[in-house]
């Protein structure tokens, strides 16, 4: 073998060992998600938060491989790939056979739709069944995903709008706003948790169970996001992925101090969440400016989406029962961080064919035209998203409604979906002050108890 | 003086809370509690083996008042404790014999609640 | 015999089982309880929202002890539980009709507390 | 109708609530307490300091009966809390004026437990 | 220096920088491990296994560095290495001078050996002795695993087997079984925890105290295991540790899919700890076949450990007490995995001298005749290191029990292992509802309380 | 491009790979010692450690890129850098253009930056003001760390002593002692928790609320070290990284062992938290030395670290409240393992121009002089690092204290700084027992209550 060929081997594999450490902090970022999720649910939800993250993953990774890939990254059409189905080897993907390299794209692929579909449950905390779960990651890790990454990714149309693409280097939308217009779906078929509004309609604080618990989903999403925006880069060339990665820390640190000081300024406390909503809000607001602009944008991006996320939050609480802030940190800060590539895109950084930023128009030399058309392409990237993904969604969640349910009786949300859909508490010794739920699971299944039988006169029926 | 106790739902506290400070009865006690009666215990799954688990939690509510007060007290706990299912809980009164205001020292049955008028005010 | 009920704060507490130790009554119990009185609740904050909880942390301290002890105990309740600031608490005391150590099976309130003099050795 | 309090240690529990559930009363109602006694306090260790605790963790459990069922309750926590060892705990009786069954409203002391006899069935 | 030597260095240094990153997320196994052991522990066990796991790793460290690490890879005979004693600089290993390489490599061995220690303690939860971690993990560390390791990757006795090699890519067998088989050897001295079984010997459920901890210990495990499996290629040719990472996460998935499936089948509760024990399974299941397997063999591979895992721990609960499922989630399948390669290895991926599975002798055209022969290996190789762990684990213990002892008296057990053994709750506030403890440590030991000295009339003589 | 300039080119960028993963492994240290003071803290006060590290970390990013960055890489004068501030794309730094790589450093630097900031916060624990951190986040990011860094690592006054450089691989000097130096300082004026000592100035135990969540950081910290130390090779030349993270494992294991075995000697039970610090103190203490002593030395100087933290725990205790025990495995390790390197320095590693170690010195054929001179060297650095950071923390401090003020009234101590400070317990759901707070923000802030207008009856004034 000849040494430049050597050199372009070693090359395409150090790639790969970046995108393998970037998808590892990808997949970390479950583990994110659970903890957020968790420590914003009451105890009596904390054990159904690790049931959900491990079935969601589970289910996405099948689907992915199946169907989800195939769809997203197998060429195609501007709509749908149609190769690379049941990922397989000696298998033609977009016209390439399949190496180890195609099966560490495809992995890191399934990394973000993970991240996306843990992103919708947000919203449906402490109500939904758990069979609702299984059909959605289905449907979500097969086709919803899959054909947003094909239209913004994969060739497809969001690729070429009048020969500028949509830049979303991360995936603000593609990931993010997904994730939240998926939730967006799941509550408006759901509804509030039961206590959350009184009589009159006022939204009533409902604290989750454990702030370090939210603190480590935090931090390491935080962490996680360094593979996900810098591992984007999806080759190591000129170190570029530095750059990258130094946006993104700069962003998250504006969004916790924006968010911190928006929410003291308003209530004298610095509340805990929303220091961590901040964070997140911060983070996903640079995920498609990342590789687009220059350092002194992203701590500017950050700090707007984590002044945002507070009073999108408190709004949001007004009217829809959002737990986590999952339409507010995930879903506005997607949008702005969309648009902010069309206001902050650096002329040196653009991909070819895209318009530089709306400043860059207005104070520096570029077309202000072009900046504008490119602003209105990240808007349409917008709209697509939101369109494509709510009208699937939508109709998938009224198909559970409709025939295995969406939502659990109100005797099993009082009593916590742990004890109704798991059959033991999260926290076995916890003595719950909950109301109480008079059975566990359906008597037929529950074997006598393995200490004494229960005694017949302690039967309801009698006297 | 009587001491009302009364084993109720968690759920029928803040009905019972709000009516009794309504009706000039703002002082009142609660603790944890497990109990058994009627109700069957539940079972909990684990790992694939069951668990019986025979008290089920329930709140204590401690209520002293004057002789003449109980039985509206008494009324406001069945008024809101009341499902009519198996569990709704007991109550039991039992004689008290003093009664003393720890902030001050003062002791007698106008500690106890704040109904008789003139203590109320903003 | 009489039970003393008092609830008082927490911090209140370790004070008066010393004091109580001291004079001769080191037989108690506690329990975590939640109270409301005269004692506004406090409004806790949430991701922009308040939450408003109308009853606070006590301590529920019980001792029975022979009736002329009585007094002794609630003196030293009062000694060390007041503060006189809203909140401090309430006592109450009930009458007992026997007592039993579990240990021995013997009854009677020579079973109560030690300061009946020959009990109390290293 | 008297009440029963008892301090016990939580192993004893679960042989107590089984036998007075054969015996016909199923209904009672336990606390997690801590108390202080002959027991000693523990000596816990951190960071290598240590730290005293004086009051040890007991159940409080508490059976509402009617007077001649008295005995056998006592009879039964006796029986099963007993280990001859410092700390088994205390039994108190009290007396109680008044019962009420919340779910049906209705009182006396036919609402206390289920031994007399009609009302047990499947 | 030469550009073709260049780009050599530079190659091993891309090799090590991906083993360096392997080794790290395997250290990162051992917060899996302790976190799944603490959730399944009662709160009155919480502290102990944060005290447990540091000491474990610490005296493994040091027995691997002094002699375990020169009896698995020391070169010398078929049973175990001869050199690498004391790890050190200017010294020669199996023939070859150490370098930063060899310490990347040795430090990697090391991570195997602590996760094959770390399964060791499922089985022995909220009774064992402190000091039987002390002892075992001396020995595990410098003989037990190192003969294991030795036997399958060290050149020696299953390294060829009349010519075919043992293929256990990762270490199903070599970690796993092996330290599963470590596992059962202490829980036939110990026996079950008090009140795990009733008079008449029928099992009773003690809920481990969090299952939040449970979900962060197997999430952390899950994404370990890419450095487990991924890092075992130790080196980057074709990024084919891309391939083995897909295989491991199709695996770990299909894991999570049949156990929940199995359980809810059976009980109609998604019980969460069996959803982590699924991961666990199929993650066992595909650790030595994921180098040697197709795509489409990972989730069946993964699937079946999930199913096997629900019954298996259903079946040992009925005997014997493992209450994290260590017997079933790393010994079967660990076994599972390691015959999965003999029905299953592809003739494409398939070591020097290794015959295919039976699958492609079946359905393929390869000799089937080799294919039986090499699952005849596998199975050698599964009767092998239950044979040598089982008979030094168990006289190890059994002198432990001799000794210093293996279990701790009865009242410290219904006390908790934490105030018993560390002097303090894990928990210290918790409002402990657990059989009390008459008294902390020993006397002599405890000094007067800092607050009060104890008063004389306190004393049990009193009265 | 050019063969040779095309393997330059991925050799800087294989670099910087490694760098990234060891960036991140730093980044996750702030998980790490989130949970290590949420562990040590009593559960009312766990959520205000969340919040903490959040807007640390936050603050320490946006100062480090406006100035800290430029003081202490940015070239300059041996007191401090003068380039870089604010950094951004086409500036120059230290002479040389701002690059990817360049970017992908200095975010390594903010990561050792917001170690160091984080252990300044572990001996003022549940009393310091919020605002606090704030403040001196900025002070310290900006300028405190930057100057120690810039005299050691760039270029400053402790490059060149008389021609001999003083040697801190990682910083057990520069990034531990500058923080324990400065959570002295912050101590100092804080004095010790309500309740710590006694009448007669004994000291009580005020354990942390939990264990497990103490282990978890302990973990997360020993993982993250591999990239503090491993990383601070910052090329991958003879993978000698590896070299570096065997030391660091030899050394932390020892800690391990050390301190356990110093603890339970003492009192007859192994701490947890002291097996904790135990891996700290040994971390700590091989920071400095790790890229340049032998094997046989990294447990040595381990196993002291580890004897060396509970003996100065239990004396510090004495005196001042250190509630995680950062004086001593932060501030003494620190300085310890800052003149281990001048006792263990092996003449093949040293820098240039550096003496070998004592060691070598008595027992080797290395000049003896420039061994003792070396020493002396090492015990300067430690000299000018304390002398630095201490004078200006103490002054930060002071004017805090003097204008909004370092500590809480006694009242919000006693109430714990979550409700305090933030409106909301850590864990709302558990059932404080702990003396209550009056009130929750002031009135003026607090709006009235969703669910029911409190009402007047139960105001204070009444009766
Ligand atoms: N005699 C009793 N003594 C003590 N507690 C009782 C007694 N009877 C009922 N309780 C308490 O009341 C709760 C509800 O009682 P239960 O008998 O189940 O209700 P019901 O009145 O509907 O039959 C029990 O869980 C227990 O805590
Ligand atoms: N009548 C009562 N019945 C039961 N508990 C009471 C009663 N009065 C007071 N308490 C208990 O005492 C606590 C303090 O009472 P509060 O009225 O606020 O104090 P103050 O005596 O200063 O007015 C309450 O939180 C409650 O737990
Ligand atoms: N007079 C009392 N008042 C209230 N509680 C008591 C009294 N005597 C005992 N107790 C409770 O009973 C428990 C056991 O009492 P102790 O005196 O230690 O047992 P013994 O009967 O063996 O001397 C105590 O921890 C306390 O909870």
């Amino acid at each position: 073998m000849s040494l430049t060929q050597t050199v372009a081997e070693k090359t395409a594999e150090l790639n790969m060992v970046w995108v393998a450490v970037a998808c590892i902090l990808v997949f970390l970022m479950q583990a994110g998600f659970m903890f957020l999720e968790i420590g914003f649910s009451r105890q009596k939800n904390a054990g159904t938060g690790v049931a959900k993250i491990l079935v969601n993953f589970a289910i996405c990774t099948i689907a992915w491989w199946a169907v989800g890939y195939g769809i997203a990254e197998g060429g195609g059409n501007e709509i749908f790939g149609d190769s690379g189905f049941f990922f397989h080897f000696d298998q033609t993907v977009a016209g390439e056979l399949v190496t180890g390299e195609t099966a560490m794209l495809m992995l890191y692929g399934l990394a973000f739709c993970a991240v996306s579909l843990a992103i919708v449950w947000g919203t449906t905390l402490e109500r939904i069944k758990f069979g609702a779960y299984v059909v959605y990651a289905i449907v979500f890790g097969a086709v919803i995903y899959p054909l947003v990454a094909h239209a913004v990714w994969g060739g497809g149309l969001l690729s070429d709008i009048g020969g500028k693409p949509v830049m979303d280097f991360a995936g603000s939308s593609v990931v993010h706003l997904t994730g939240a217009v998926g939730a967006l779906a799941a509550l408006l078929l759901l509804g509030p948790r039961r206590g959350k509004y009184d009589a009159q309609g006022r939204p009533r604080a409902i604290p989750g169970h454990s702030m370090p618990l939210v603190g480590l989903g935090v931090i390491i999403l935080w962490i996680g996001w360094f593979g996900f925006n810098g591992g984007s880069t999806f080759e190591t060339s000129a170190s570029f992925f530095g750059e990258v990665m130094l946006n993104t820390q700069l962003a998250a640190a504006a969004g916790v101090i924006g968010a911190s000081l928006a929410v003291y300024l308003k209530g004298r406390a610095v509340d805990v969440g929303m220091a961590g909503n901040g964070a997140i809000a911060g983070l996903v607001g640079i995920t498609a400016p990342a590789g687009f602009v220059e350092y002194w944008a992203a701590p500017i991006i950050g700090l707007v989406a984590g002044v945002l996320v507070v009073f999108a939050v408190l709004a949001i609480d007004k009217k829809v029962d959002d737990p986590v802030g999952a339409l507010s940190a995930h879903g506005l800060a997607g949008i702005w961080g969309t648009l902010a590539v069309g206001i902050f895109a650096s002329p040196r950084l653009i991909s070819e064919g895209a318009g530089s930023g709306l400043w860059y128009g207005i104070f520096g030399d570029e077309s202000l035209g072009s900046a504008f058309g490119q602003l209105g392409v990240q808007g349409l990237a917008v709209l697509f998203t939101f369109a494509v993904v709510f009208a699937i969604s939508i109709a998938t969640f009224f198909g559970i409604k409709k025939t295995i349910g969406l939502r659990v009786p109100a005797a099993e949300e009082d009593a916590g979906l742990d004890i109704s859909s798991h059959g033991m508490y999260g926290y076995p010794e916890a003595f719950i002050p909950q109301p109480e739920y008079s059975t566990g699971l359906p008597e037929a299944v529950a074997r006598p108890a393995a200490s004494a039988p229960t005694p017949p006169r302690l039967a309801p029926e009698a006297g | 003086m009587k001491k009302i106790e009364a084993f109720i739902r968690h759920e029928a506290f803040e009905p019972i809370r709000a009516e009794l400070l309504d009706r000039g009865f703002p002082s009142l006690s609660i603790l944890e509690a497990k109990g058994s009666g009627r109700q069957k215990g539940i079972v909990e799954h684990y790992r694939g083996s069951t668990l019986t688990v025979n008290v089920r939690p329930k709140l204590k509510l401690e209520v002293v008042v004057e002789d003449e007060d109980c039985q509206v007290v008494v009324e406001a706990i069945l008024r809101h404790a009341r499902t009519g299912e198996i569990g709704d809980g007991k109550i039991f009164v039992l004689p008290v014999e003093e009664a003393i205001r720890i902030r001050t020292g003062e002791s007698g049955h106008e500690v106890l609640q704040l109904h008789d008028g003139a203590e109320a005010s903003a």
